[in-house]
């Protein structure tokens, strides 16, 4: 498959956004800007562009603890995201929901989630309106390696091969559920091949590289979008940093060679350095680009910091949908 | 006005809504009624045994622009589903800030009395409404099944439905056309003046029977049915304990937490009301056990309708 | 592997016992002895027999809500089951459990259970004590084809791969979950490819042929007496009647040809006719070993009937555990 | 005495209990403390992110001769795993008519406060209380932690710990030894004799801080610290309300059907507590909302200390 160049600097920011924004918000946690738990993708990028390249935002998707970069490469407004995390009434959930439960249902992100696999079965339904509405929309659900060893996993993947949803099941494997390495829940440490048990497709990837991410969600979606049913990608990749953070990083637990080794994995330079050797990027406009997420980054920060905290008399407003009854 | 069945009620109600609005899906692992004849396979979806799922879906589809109606049977089969109500569908509006409705209607056969044992005897309707952000409903008669099913498939929110097993094949009149019970309004099922009886679903009726007897001795029971457990329609509970000044409530569930405390404590913390009572509250509930099979042990475990009359016989002496 | 004449001839009479045990229980249900509900096993008896053939008693089952043959296999006293059913105080549970609930701890039988996959975490938290206990003791779950799209029985074969536990999955397979038919739950309507994506045998057996349910059984009970580690078996069999029964059997809605089908595979003249076959059981015999099973039961109905009904007094009893505290 | 943490109080009862008994064994997907280097990894479990069957392990481990601990870490998670709690663990002792024990205990840290918004904020304790067949413990603070969290380890019921992750870091005093708190037995933790505060958790912390300054005024307050839920220490509760007359109960979860709504119940059902009374009850409760994350909501969606004064005040002025 061949991208055009403008698709292809757009993945690039995009995966520089995310990881700017995650350097950005490890900070601002530390300095109390954020509250809370903050849970970094970075060295994940890849992923959550490679797969958003396919989709429109009237695909949807749901995500996960670690949600940040889904919401980026979904197409969110940071400076919404960045209100969020500072608690603002101008954020995604006017401040009520913080880090964990980012969403923007207007562009299909139907939000990140702080139960492990929870996401899975409300990806599926957003697959049945799909299915329903019948214009080719899909949905997809990006989550961990860990949850796979929730039963919401196989349940969802098990409905969606019988219903032959149009919804692309995308886990990110990063080898670690918290601090436990992949072999403390898994006997066969790769996720692919749970797939059989479906009769879906079910195929890895490296997740490292944004390319082999968007074809293998290009074909998925395509399946999906022709009314051929799920598929499984396991996208074999590694966070650069800590699992979460309260007011400061917590130690390294993992082993430094395997962490240095997946860091010279970088997604960036690999896209960035592809494309300039084929003669769609220069340093200069690179250097460009990344000065512009500078500028945005900052635009969302002085957004969020223009932002007041949610008056004490909004306590109780969104529990319920006002209109009880539709006619 | 037409005599039917609480469980033909409760069908009448999502086949009558299915038509009026091509968005209501429904979704389980069997229906009573045959649906699928008249709706199709796309709109009525027997799912696999797979309650967390489904109860998800129902939010995702929710979302996405249906009004899925999620069957999970019996409420012995929505525990393994409890993530999915607990810390999704109670929560998803208000922690993403409004952003979407989630209208979606869970529904389920609760209680005891029919010797299926600890597990399929269940009337867990007091832990929902203690998770704040659900909607609850809990008929009494085929026509408030009708009318508040109705409703809650209607709504805009998550709403929980607790359809009493026992009352399936009890007859009622239910209006013809589209009738509607709202959300959030009790009922007054029979006026009275000396003690106020608040009865859950099956209790209603047992309630009712008690007061009838009641009468023949010059006592005057009033009998009320709070219909929707959330939003709970307290103005009318306190309304009638300040008239009576006596309150003894009514349920299947265990005492502890339940639904059964918390309009026992209403009135004890209200200035009002507090000031009405003659005496202290009397709660009649089931005991605190798994139910038991054995038909002698089921029925000792069950409040009584000697319990009932026992209980207002103990607010009448006090004052 | 060749089984004693001893063995195959109590094989049999288990069979007929099972057999024997549903068809009184549905008479007596639809009697008003029994009440609630009840769901025969009649048609699947040889994977219970079979299974439970390889069994000692300090290994442990756990069962579900068709749950009568595992316990019959597993050695329990069918008075005390009889009892259980006519809710009195002789029966297993003291009349507080019924059909859906009878245990016998003593024998390692865990218990029905009336929710579907709940069993299958109880008999690897039992797997969980054999392996520390290590005197070679092993857990066995059965399940049906339905409780494999509930999430519990993928954590259970996940959680039971990752610490080789020594349990054994019996899934019986009889091609229905209530009314639905399998294809209503899977895609892949085969049970057994589960088994790879958590690295662990799997095989489908004919669950209708007792000699083959043992032997598959044998292999995967001594495969986890060796510390081995965890095996699934699907054995494909078939329910001869309803789901349940209350008050009265419902119709059959199944297809004629099939139940017909099936009934010809009746595994109880399979094993017989071979016995004979092979000279080991003779017509005569056979008709001494149903007239004693026939014999036994009327005497359990007999020591049911003449069992009282639990007291009132008794409903605060067994709520907990007496000894607060062990020293 | 030692000053230790709550935090370190748990790891020392599961630590002191493991050495104690070899038959107790821990599972969770993440420990405090280092309990693999002195108990093996035979004994101390990391799980795979699979709560429903690790909580039925615990269930199975316990009727084969051991002893689990199983460490849900956050309630949010145990969610996924409520049937194996209220259709498997509240129920197997009493539907199995006593045959066997399962002595397990369950963890969980609970509680707000720490800007960690809707589902990982949550004091669910009401709801298993609800639920006849659990034991359930509610530390507030070390030496509680420690005692009742060995007592629980020593029960042979399933018993469920919740402990407050904002008392973690707090210190106390813990006594030397084998230090144990028996199940079902509150602790009057400040004598008193105009008002009865019976509090929850991390807020016996904040009654006994507005009692001190209530005592400045010469106002007496009494604080009841109920420890353990179920079984809950009525008979306690009663005897200081029938002293004081006046009665506030203060918790972190939403009143209804709460604890709290509970604890007001039997006072106002009880003839004796109810003549007593002086006026209404009062409930300080959390707002009926998911948890806000913003901090400024947050604090606004919990129980204040003010909230509690303004409670005493009014129950001081009704009589
Ligand atoms: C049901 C549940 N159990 C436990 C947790 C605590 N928890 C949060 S993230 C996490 C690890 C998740 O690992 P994985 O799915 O691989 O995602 P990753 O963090 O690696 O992106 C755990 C155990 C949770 N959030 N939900
Ligand atoms: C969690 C749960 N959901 C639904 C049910 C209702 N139910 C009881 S048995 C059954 C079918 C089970 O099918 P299968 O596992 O194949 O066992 P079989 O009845 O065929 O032996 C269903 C849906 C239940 N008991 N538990
Ligand atoms: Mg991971
Ligand atoms: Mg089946």
């Amino acid at each position: 498959m061949t991208l055009e160049a403008p698709k292809l600097l757009t993945m690039l920011r995009d995966m520089i956004m995310i990881r700017e924004f995650e350097e950005l918000a490890m900070k601002l946690r530390a300095a109390g800007k954020i509250y809370g738990v903050v849970h970094p993708c970075s060295g994940q990028e890849a992923v959550a562009v490679g797969v958003c390249a396919c989709l429109t935002n009237s695909d949807r998707i749901t995500s996960t603890h670690r949600g940040h970069g889904h919401c980026i490469a979904k197409g969110a407004d940071i400076r919404r995201m960045m209100a969020e995390l500072f608690g603002r009434v101008d954020g995604y959930c006017k401040g009520k929901g913080g880090s964990m439960h980012i969403a923007d249902f207007a562009i299909g992100m139907l939000g990140a989630n702080g139960v492990v696999g929870a996401g899975l079965p409300m990806a599926a339904g957003a697959a049945l309106a799909a299915q329903l509405d019948g214009k080719g929309d899909v949905a997809v659900c990006f989550f961990g390696d860990g949850a796979v060893t929730e039963g919401e996993f196989h349940e969802a993947l098990n409905i969606s091969a019988v219903w032959k949803l149009p919804i692309v099941f995308v886990c990110e494997n990063n080898l670690y559920a918290s601090n436990n390495a992949i072999a403390v829940q898994h006997h066969i440490t790769a996720v692919a091949p749970h797939a059989a048990g479906y009769g879906m497709p079910g195929v890895a990837v490296d997740g490292n590289d944004v390319l082999a991410v968007h074809q293998a969600a290009s074909t998925a979606v395509a399946r999906a979008r022709a009314g051929q049913g799920p598929s499984l990608i396991e996208c074999n990749t590694y966070r650069w940093y800590f699992h979460s953070m309260h007011d400061k990083p917590p130690p390294e637990t993992r082993p430094a060679d395997e962490v240095a080794l997946w860091k010279s994995r970088d997604p960036i330079p690999r896209l960035s350095n592809d494309l300039m050797a084929r003669g769609l990027l220069s340093p200069a406009a690179l250097q460009q680009m990344r000065a512009q997420v500078e500028r945005e980054l900052q635009a969302a920060v002085t957004f969020a910091d223009n932002s007041p905290f949610p008056g004490v008399a909004d306590l109780l407003t969104d529990m319920y949908a006002p209109d009880a009854a539709r006619t | 006005m037409r005599e039917i069945s609480f469980a033909k009620a409760l069908d009448e109600a999502v086949a009558e809504e299915m038509r009026r609005d091509a968005k209501v899906i429904t979704m389980g692992t069997d229906f009573t009624g045959d649906p699928i004849k008249e709706f199709g396979p796309d709109r009525v979806r027997f799912t696999p045994i797979s309650e967390s799922v489904m109860t998800g879906m129902g939010l995702g589809a929710a979302a996405s622009g249906y009004r899925p109606i999620i069957n999970w049977r019996s409420v012995t089969f929505c525990f393994v589903a409890m993530d999915q109500i607990i810390n999704q569908a109670s929560k998803v509006r208000y922690m993403f800030g409004g952003q979407a409705d989630f209208p979606v209607t869970y529904r389920c056969g609760t209680g005891s009395g029919m010797g299926m044992a600890a597990q399929h005897s269940q009337s867990p309707h007091s832990l929902w409404m203690h998770i704040a952000g659900l909607k609850i409903i809990l008929p009494s008669t085929p026509a408030d099944a009708k009318g508040l099913l109705k409703s809650a498939i209607r709504d805009n929110n998550p709403v929980v439905s607790f359809e009493c097993s026992r009352l399936n094949p009890i007859t009622g009149p239910v209006p013809d056309g589209d009738h509607l019970v709202p959300l959030g309004v009790a009922e007054v099922k029979r006026a009275g003046t000396d003690v106020t009886v608040v009865a859950l679903g099956y209790y209603v009726r047992e309630a009712l029977a008690v007061a009838e007897a009641f009468a023949l001795e010059g006592i005057s029971i009033e009998v009320v049915d709070p219909r929707t457990l959330v939003p709970l329609d307290v103005d009318t509970i306190h309304a009638s304990v300040r008239k009576t000044g006596r309150l003894v409530v009514v349920d299947e569930a265990p005492p502890m937490c339940s639904a059964a405390a918390e309009i026992a404590a209403l009135i004890a913390e209200d200035p009002a009301s507090f000031r009405a009572l003659k005496g202290p509250v009397q709660r009649v509930c089931a005991a605190a056990v798994p139910v038991p099979y054995s038909p002698p042990l089921e029925q000792a475990s069950l409040p009584r309708r000697g319990d009932i009359v026992a209980a207002i016989r103990r607010v009448l002496a006090a004052g």
